[in-house]
């Protein structure tokens, strides 16, 4: 028979029982955990960091939440939001699991959160940084571990201004993500008094830059500040620094700009200022502890992505010991996640009404090809997200 | 708009549209000649530039990458062409785009199993990684020039085999009545494949010397392909000259039009396509 | 009026590049009569005949169909105005069966898929025609057969069918016996021999048995020019003609 | 006769209906709590097969290869969002008619473009023009961005204020959708067999011809078009209903060309093959995900092999369908399949030389 159904019945002769229901079950059956991420195609790379990240946090775990065993469910969510709603619903109704993590994707967390709406199904957002996920479509049953445009690009606005910079042009591709981030700099920039005097919107997802260089040269801002992500952050970095304008025009951005792309980038990156929740160097036990523990783990240096996957798994862990590995009462784990607080290794970290990260936001500069934390742009930053109701 | 502003738009128009020329001759070569549409082209540009990364890698020196990446890239459409369209030359268009949709999704895969998901990049090769000041603020890579010169030599040579030699004559005759090369007794199956191997040479070609400008990342061909798709219906389809004008006014048209009307920029090369069908449903040089 | 030309041309040319496939031809066509049009390959018969049916618009030079000028009009025009034709090749629908190729061909000529559609009355009209004419080309046998699985000779009988059945004033059969042995060619020869009391015909033709025998009138074009044109007696007699044409003759016949 | 198949075939069509219609009532036995699931994927396939199917109007019974049919399946999920209110179900009543009415005006605009262009042509300009309104929509402030649009609610059927059918319920809405393409496969299986389908059909094996015989081909090109955007649309709106979501990627070619996976796999020109293909493609892209990670990889290989040696797709294996000769294999493949014949050397298609 089928496992939803043994389960139902296990749950009604437990609350029979009335006692802790929460330890027959955990006996019997493994938190199910659907993971619902990019496997293939251009944010493969993501998925993996973060399927690693959360893999490691639950190992160190003992490989269990609550004192439960963990089956993963791998759902590759292609970076297709118009299947996104489908693959969501395969995991909540088909597979049953019982807390969903994913996407990377924005438009795909669109797609997603549909469906968490119409389920109720727990939903923990190990990337994308669409703003409306807290915000606009927050609900309940809805974390985010990790940033949103907005929270990594308005302590630049400050950054900028407190450098200096007046007159700032700000280039982005034309896309929902690039508009949210733009938008989080300029708050913050024309706040302080700075001047935004032109943005510009390449088409996405095009990594042709030399006319848009061009013009930059020619409306000779104080600085630029940019929202490029993947290949397109690597193209424009390095046709930034081939046209000869790091000298004279410093280059801003968003993490995102150069994180996981500082070899590709060539040595091309050097002096580039971005504002980001992680780096690489943070100066702490906790990160020093993540650090080695992920380079033993999966042979390789962590990245945000891996950091996000992993803070997905310590708070998993957490809210489960909580509820003593009790999956079925939803709201008391809703509760319990919502309480969580860590000491991630981005430094501490918990979770505002709206279920997002409030987090330091570090300012890097990248040295002899390192992020190189200068200094925390803004400590413990909440994200306002005031349309959320819940 | 001044006019040192005015004349580094026209280089940086007409050094994408050259690019563009190249990664598109391909393909309507293969049109042209084999009546083959080739949706898989981008996933060949592609490759180009993955195998130029990671030759690049392993041999320390960009231009013996070059040297190696081309004859793999000729074995590549020779096994293509030999396993696949051989069979696909009767039959409707349909099947081809079935097939090298097939393709692509094989293809983008691989690549994901070989080189993995991550960005990657190629330095700019001695002796062209250097600049040159443009203006008072701006420089101007020596290697784009560069990739400038060989794009223009690469059309001259394309277009004096086409003007000069048998084989040119073949090409000619071939985009205008297919019949007509079997009348000239040629064997039409060796053509085919050697056709399909230069086509898919000549992008591949195009991928590894972009390689340095750009960034190689999954997914790169895709993007490009439509854009081909666009030079070639505007310049006519099998037109190695209709190919060349179409890539030059795609090329300027991104580049003015993103400045002139940002609004537009995404959809300029779609408009003007819509109008040159509208004026000639056959594109302008067939 | 009987006697004035229902389809002429005048200075009539048609140039591909350097070639002048069709050079300043005068042609005229009388009501109800076969007109042969002779010449060796190349001698721009075909090319003549498409510019007839609108299939090539001339470089020169005018048609004149029912004393109306209709250079330029598209075939679909002149197929409307009673001009029907046949192809060299093969041209027929091979998925579909004998009587739907037919009834293609005779609905476009009375009222279209439309009035069909409309009208019961109208589709059985459309269906009696194209039985009509299966029966004058003697192939009622074979009106449910998918035409891909008919003979050769089969399909370029179907083929004159489907120009019979669009109901045409004049015919233009280009080599409507090509490729096919005695018998059939025979056949054809008499099934365009009934035609005449009903439909002006021009034709082109390598037979000469049967051109000979089926003509009123022939034209003779060598290199694009009109050689000669006239009764069929005078042609037959004509010594221009057999220094010019029959002189080629043999070498054609192997090429 | 076109068109008309074998006994069987009707037989065999009616018994899959049967299956599936009565989903509802041997789903719970069978898959237990998955039920609801497989059922809401159900309802997707049977969408999913309406999109294919009007594309097999074009592509399999007029002959014209589209690589841009997401455009009207986009732009029903599209319209559907925009039109509808934001805190209050939109009537099905105003919605299909204005869904058709957009992608009848849409499919006229971009067919009077496309439709005087042939083959690699048509390919290539469908293929621009749906790109074209992908980018429109990925960067208009109206639309949600690439990000896409939220539909809160699910459109409702009611006469004045009693409903007539509960939409949000998944079984009405899963026989709502099975209802929507019993329809659609009924219209398109008349009008195939009508005399406007004689003409399709006559356009398909020789437009040429048609010309010739006096048809203006263009004109009944263009009407197929329309007809075949207006269906794909009613599938998109349908699709965006089912998840209350529209996203720039249903106008995307990786969905064009996935819609011709369909009908490859189903078989073309059928009209019942693309309801097959559908169908079997979600199961085998449900299959391969679950299989492996690299599943792109044999979604590639299927493809390819069903183009080498399934040309007709699964409906040709039902039924033999008259045609054309016999597409032959590649050499190779011939070889390893046994079934003789030397390799013939690629034969062009004949053109007709002026001489």
């Amino acid at each position: 028979m089928n496992n939803a159904f043994k389960k139902t019945t296990l749950a009604s002769l437990a609350s029979a029982c009335v006692l802790s229901s929460g330890l027959a079950s955990a006996q019997e059956d493994p938190v199910k955990l659907g993971l619902m991420l990019p496997y293939s195609g251009t944010y493969t790379a993501l998925g993996e960091a973060i399927t690693n990240g959360l893999t490691l946090a639950i190992e160190q775990n003992g490989g269990r939440l609550g004192g439960r065993e963990v089956e993963y469910v791998r759902l590759d969510s292609e970076a297709d939001p118009s299947k996104a709603p489908q693959n969501m619903s395969r995991l909540v109704r088909g597979d049953d699991v019982d807390v969903v993590i994913g996407p990377v994707h924005s438009g795909v967390a669109m797609g997603m959160l549909r469906v968490a709406k119409q389920t109720g199904a727990i939903t923990i957002i190990p990337n994308a940084g669409l703003g409306a996920a807290t915000n606009q479509l927050c609900m309940p049953n809805v974390f985010r571990t990790s940033f949103s445009m907005w929270q990594n690009s308005y302590p630049m606005g400050k950054v900028a201004y407190g450098r200096g910079h007046r007159d700032v042009v700000a280039i982005t591709w034309d896309y929902a993500g690039g508009k949210e981030d733009v938008a989080g700099f300029e708050e913050a920039f024309t706040e302080m008094g700075g001047n935004l005097v032109e943005t510009i919107y390449v088409p996405f997802p095009s990594t042709e830059f030399q006319s848009y260089l061009t013009q930059i040269a020619s409306l000779e801002p104080d600085a630029v500040y940019t929202f490029f992500a993947g290949g397109g952050g690597v193209s424009f970095v390095r046709d930034y620094a081939a046209a000869g304008l790091m000298e004279n025009i410093p280059l801003l951005g968003s993490g995102f700009l150069t994180e996981g792309n500082i070899k590709a980038l060539d040595g091309a990156g050097e002096g580039v200022l971005t504002t980001m929740h992680y780096a690489e160097t943070l100066d702490s036990d906790a990160n020093r502890a993540f650090v080695s523990a992920y380079q033993a783990a999966h042979g390789e240096a962590p990245d945000t992505y891996a950091v996000q996957g992993y803070d997905t798994g310590a708070m998993l862990v957490q809210a489960l010991d909580e509820v003593s590995g009790n999956t079925e009462d939803q709201a008391a784990l809703i509760e319990a996640l919502a309480g969580v607080e860590l000491q991630s290794p981005r430094g501490p970290m918990r979770f505002s009404a709206s279920h997002h990260p409030i987090q330091n936001v570090y300012l890097r500069e990248i040295r002899d090809g390192e992020h190189q934390v200068l200094d925390v742009a803004v400590e413990q930053l909440e994200v306002p997200d005031d349309a959320c109701r819940m | 708009m001044d006019l040192a502003f005015f004349g580094v738009q026209l280089l940086n128009g007409l050094q994408y549209g050259l690019l563009l020329f190249l990664i598109a001759s391909g393909l309507t070569l293969i049109f042209g000649i084999m009546g083959i549409i080739n949706l898989a082209h981008g996933a060949m540009y592609m490759i180009g530039a993955y195998l130029v990364y990671d030759l690049t890698q392993r041999l320390g020196n960009f231009w013996l990458a070059i040297l190696i990446a081309i004859p793999i890239a000729i074995l590549l459409g020779l096994i293509i062409e030999r396993l696949f369209l051989d069979t696909l030359y009767k039959r409707d268009h349909l099947y081809q785009v079935l097939l090298t949709f097939g393709l692509i999704l094989v293809l983008n895969e691989a690549q994901r199993i070989i080189w993995g998901g991550d960005v990657h990049s190629v330095s700019v090769p001695a002796p062209f990684d250097a600049s040159l000041p443009l203006t008072d603020n701006l420089q101007y890579s020596v290697y784009r020039l560069f990739v400038m010169g060989v794009c223009l030599a690469l059309a001259g040579v394309i277009y004096w085999v086409i003007r000069h030699t048998r084989l040119g004559i073949i090409i000619r005759a071939g985009a205008v009545d297919r019949d007509m090369v079997e009348g000239l007794g040629i064997d039409v199956r060796t053509l085919f494949t050697l056709i399909f191997s230069v086509g898919v040479a000549l992008t591949a070609f195009a991928g590894m010397i972009a390689a340095p400008l750009t960034s190689i990342a999954p997914g790169m061909g895709d993007s490009i392909l439509i854009t081909c798709f666009v030079v070639v219906v505007i310049g006519g389809i099998g037109s190695i000259k209709g190919a060349f004008w179409g890539a030059i006014l795609i090329g300027m048209a991104e580049t003015f039009g993103s400045v002139l009307i940002p609004s537009l920029a995404s959809m300029v090369i779609y408009l003007i396509m819509a109008a040159v069908l509208l004026v000639k449903p056959r594109g302008l040089f067939a | 009026m009987k006697h004035e030309a229902i389809l002429a041309t005048r200075g009539l040319t048609r140039r591909f590049g350097g070639l002048v496939a069709v050079n300043d031809v005068d042609f005229d066509v009388k009501p109800g009569e076969i007109h042969a049009i002779l010449g060796p390959n190349g001698a721009g018969k075909s090319t003549l005949i498409n510019l007839l049916s609108g299939e090539i618009p001339p470089s020169a030079g005018e048609v004149c169909y029912r004393g109306k000028p209709i250079q330029g009009k598209s075939v679909r025009q002149t197929a409307r105005l009673g001009i029907g034709r046949s192809h060299q090749k093969t041209n027929i629908f091979p998925r579909l069966n004998c009587l739907q190729n037919c009834e293609l061909a005779a609905r476009i000529h009375m009222g279209g898929v439309f009035a069909s559609w409309r009208s019961r009355h109208r589709a059985r009209e459309v269906s009696r025609r194209a039985l009509e004419v299966l029966e004058t080309c003697r192939l009622t046998h074979r009106a449910h057969t998918p035409a891909a699985d008919m003979s050769y000779g089969e399909q370029r009988q179907l083929q004159i069918a489907m120009v019979l059945a669009t109901a045409p004033t004049l015919m233009l059969l280009d080599e409507p016996m090509a490729g096919m042995g005695r018998e059939e060619t025979d056949q054809v020869a008499d099934l365009l021999a009934s035609l005449t009391d009903r439909y002006t015909l021009v034709l082109i033709e390598h037979d000469m048995d049967s051109v000979f025998r089926l003509a009123d009138r022939i034209t003779v074009m060598v290199d694009g020019c009109v050689l000669e044109s006239g009764p069929t007696e005078q042609i037959r007699r004509s010594e221009k003609v057999r220094d010019v044409y029959l002189g080629r003759h043999d070498e054609e016949v192997t090429a | 006769m076109l068109h008309s198949y074998p006994k069987r075939v009707h037989f065999l069509l009616l018994a899959l209906t049967a299956i599936v219609a009565t989903f509802p009532l041997w789903g719970k036995a069978v898959f237990g709590g998955q039920a609801d699931f497989i059922l809401e994927k159900l309802t997707l396939m049977l969408i999913l097969a309406l999109f294919a199917m009007s594309l097999d109007l074009l592509v399999g019974i007029v002959g014209l290869v589209s690589l841009g049919h997401a455009l009207f399946f986009g732009l029903g999920a599209y319209t559907l969002a925009l039109a509808s209110p934001e805190f209050s179900p939109a009537s099905l009543w105003w919605m299909l008619p204005l869904v058709m009415a957009v992608a009848a005006a849409a499919a006229l605009g971009v067919g009077l473009l496309v439709i005087r262009t042939k083959g690699i042509f048509f390919i290539m300009t469908t293929l621009a023009f749906g790109q074209m309104l992908y980018y429109l929509v990925s960067t208009s402030p109206f639309t949600g961005g690439t990000d896409g649009v939220f539909i809160m609610f699910r459109p409702s059927l009611a006469v004045g204020e009693t409903s007539l059918l509960n939409l949000d319920d998944p079984y009405v809405f899963f026989y709502f959708c099975l209802g929507v393409l019993a329809t659609g496969y009924l219209f398109l299986r008349w009008l195939t067999r009508s005399y406007f389908g004689q003409v399709l059909d006559g356009i398909h094996d020789n437009e040429h011809r048609m010309q010739a015989l006096g048809y203006a081909t263009h004109g009944y090109k263009l009407i197929a078009f329309v007809i075949s955007g207006v269906l794909a649309a009613i599938a998109g709106m349908l699709a965006a209903m089912q998840y209350g979501f529209a996203n720039p990627a249903q106008l995307g070619w990786h969905t064009s060309g996935e819609v011709l996976m369909m009908l490859i796999l189903g078989g073309m020109g059928t009209v019942f093959g693309p309801i097959l293909g559908a169908f079997a493609y979600e199961i085998l892209l449900f299959l391969y995900e679950h299989l492996t990670t690299h599943w792109p990889i044999l979604m590639g290989l299927t493809i390819i092999v069903a183009v080498l040696v399934l040309p007709r797709g699964i409906a040709g294996l039902i039924v033999a369908p008259p045609g054309k000769a016999e597409p032959s294999k590649a050499p190779w493949l011939r070889r390893l399949v046994g079934k003789g014949a030397a390799a013939s050397p690629p034969e062009v298609t004949k053109r007709r030389v002026q001489s």
